[in-house]
């Protein structure tokens, strides 16, 4: 078994027009901005992307979405401080939003990954982002019931792989890396070293059952 | 009639398991599977208590009692291995992750309804294990079992009579007469055991065998 | 913070008549028998005990349902060669037994530490386990709706913690351990080492957050 | 009217957050009260990021751009500290595990509803992050906001205007001003800041405090 792939462009060459695409990382940690780069060189477009940010300033998704590729964004916090590609195309009424409050973000990802048809959630109970949806009260409590979220690809960043596919991470930077390589059916990861060892069963974050295809992309953001 | 041994059962079942998929061996015969793979093939086995890359029993003398299968036999790691706790073994499972599961049954329906879990014997109390979880997520399911029971009756039937595992799950069924496949039309041969003749084994299966 | 208790014995004395407990393992890997000797000494009963297993020949639970100190057993896989005492429990109707999936199991403990209110799975669909379930059919594939499973207290075991409860585990011990930590409100681990020094953050399997108290047996099973 | 400045605000949140207990610190002026915890006091960090045990922002030159909070400000890791993924750090929250979150707010209702995520400015795409899962979630909320808008109006109110971010959740607010338990009968002062009197400070509140 050996998912090793030579370069960033032929690790996001399955990616087709319209894919949906979850892309890891929360602020700079653990974003895979190779293949990001990849994907825009690429040019691909009609995107859905699933990550918790929607970029900032010229970098990461902010690139993708400058360049026109995305349709559609479904995350958690997409205004930040210098996301303006983002604010620029969804007030010009450019791309389709869904916000989805964090954990439910990752918790829809992982039902996905897990095979599982929907759960319930306290979360957003009684708010604007709980209109529409069914809910359900337990016991005096209010829960929403949420839908799994699954996507064709996961790009992910990691700090070690080997050609099974296994994945771990440094600091801060697994946020939502784990998790989407679940919920894919096609996950794409970018790690810092590829090792020629199999990396330790202990400490293996992300099995390499999870992971599709890696790639080394040494540069550090 | 010609009846292959567990040994050769499992090495018949091997030989459908192709290189880099992901299996999942049950408790019991199919576990020897693993040992019958063809050479030059890579498969990789999970196992339900949070382990994917099992490897070998270990020597004799070697056997550390926190590496087990879910059959709680001694095990090693093969290369590229991971361990992990149940939710996310479970999620491998259940989220259609691993491509092959290998199991056994009381009985198998026309239509894939698998039993193996419990049977009509009250005395016993339930013990259901992964094998639900196991049969509505892994996209390919093979049976391995004895065609018949010890009284001969047949385990290959138009309905179970058992309480089911699971609804419409069987893919492919390895037994020691023949290789048959579930498809929308019922029971379809695959192959005989060398030496078999259909109509032997149709005398002793409670479905029609289509070829 | 020192969640570190000295001995077996104080790390079950907070149990009391009639709680609920999760006790780790799965076969004979990752069974907090010190802790369950304890809780055997310490002679309260009308427990239940949430567990894969019901114990085997005269070891871990066995001993408690031999002693009568199991009112309630809920487990996937109750019977296995030699579980002689839970079978003659069981058949002189002295215990009440629920047999729920191994899956579902550790996906309803999940949720209660997860604070979710519930979650629909695929799994025991049309089947005896699912009698009298809430079920719903989406896009052709049956799900039951399944409840989270808290408890009172969780009996862990670990290779090593330290005086945070971080807990990280050897091999194929970890099975139900880390998510029994998170699905009951005291969780007590027992652990190979204490390690005077704080664990690795980057090998932590179980945070700290979810153990309420750490105590050392060196013994191995 | 006295206000507290920035620092002494979290000073003055801080003093209530007891030895030992798990904290989640909101982006912005929450992340401040972890400076201004009193000595001999342990009290552990959690990021919604993946980390437990946020340690102090290191000296720089030695920033990870990997060691980030939820405010992406560089931190270093304090002693028992671990990482995780996503799934878990919000099982934390959700699931009741995080004792305390500190928190800011637009509005906070008498019946502790919490307005923090989006005002009804329709110009601004709506941002929500973990709000909503820490407020459903962490059974301790409190509140670190100023007790006005800068136009003098209130934000302390017998309802919110503003899209709600939780339901009845807020158990604390520590404003420039005073200090506001929410309970059943609405708004009950804990203490004023020094200086202040509350008939003062009533008036610049949009509901009842009860004393």
């Amino acid at each position: 078994m050996d998912k090793r792939v030579k370069t960033l462009r032929d690790a996001v060459a399955p990616i087709t027009e319209g894919a949906s695409v979850m892309i890891g990382g929360f602020g700079s940690s653990g974003i895979p901005f190779g293949l990001i780069d990849a994907l825009l060189d690429q040019g691909t477009g009609g995107l859905t992307v699933i990550s918790n940010n929607a970029g900032a300033g010229e970098t990461g998704i902010a690139k993708l979405l400058k360049a026109g590729q995305v349709a559609r964004v479904i995350c958690s916090y997409p205004r930040s401080p210098g996301s303006i590609w983002f604010e620029r195309r969804y007030e010009a009424g450019e791309i389709a939003l869904e916000v989805v409050p964090q954990g439910t973000l990752a918790e829809r990802i992982r039902a996905a990954g897990a095979g599982l048809g929907g759960f319930l959630t306290p979360t957003g109970y009684g708010t604007l982002l709980a209109e529409g949806k069914e809910t359900r009260v337990i016991d005096g409590k209010g829960y929403v019931f949420e839908h799994p979220l699954r996507a064709d690809f996961a790009l992910l960043r990691a700090a070690r792989g080997d050609r099974w596919g296994n994945l771990s991470f440094h600091g801060t930077a697994r946020n939502f890396n784990p998790v989407m390589a679940m919920g894919a059916a096609h996950s794409i990861a970018e790690v810092r070293v590829l090792s020629d060892a199999p990396l330790d069963p202990e400490t293996v974050v992300t099995p390499g059952i999870f992971v599709q295809s890696v790639t080394e992309y040494g540069v550090r953001p | 009639m010609r009846r292959l041994g567990d040994a050769d059962l499992a090495a018949r079942v091997a030989r459908d398991i192709p290189d880099g998929a992901y299996v999942n061996l049950g408790i019991g015969k199919p576990t020897h599977v693993s040992g019958h793979v063809p050479e030059g093939r890579e498969v990789i086995y999970h196992s339900e208590n949070g382990i994917i890359g099992v490897g070998p029993v270990p020597p004799e003398g070697q056997e550390d009692p926190e590496m087990i299968d879910a059959s709680k036999r001694f095990i090693t790691v093969a290369p590229g291995a991971a361990f992990f706790e149940h939710c996310d073994s479970f999620a491998m499972m259940r989220g259609g992750h691993i491509d092959i599961a290998v199991l056994g049954a009381y009985q198998v329906a026309q239509n894939g309804d698998l039993a193996n879990w419990a049977t009509d014997d009250e005395r016993y109390p339930p013990a259901v294990g992964g094998a639900m979880d196991l049969v509505v997520g892994v996209p390919t399911i093979f049976v391995m079992m004895r065609h018949q029971n010890r009284d001969g009756s047949p385990k290959l039937l138009e309905r179970c009579t058992f309480p089911l595992t699971g609804l419409g799950v069987v893919n492919r069924v390895f037994t020691d007469l023949a290789v048959l496949d579930v498809t929308p039309d019922g029971f379809r041969l695959v192959d005989l055991t060398p030496g078999n003749d259909l109509a032997d084994v149709q005398a002793v299966t409670g479905a029609t065998i289509h070829t």
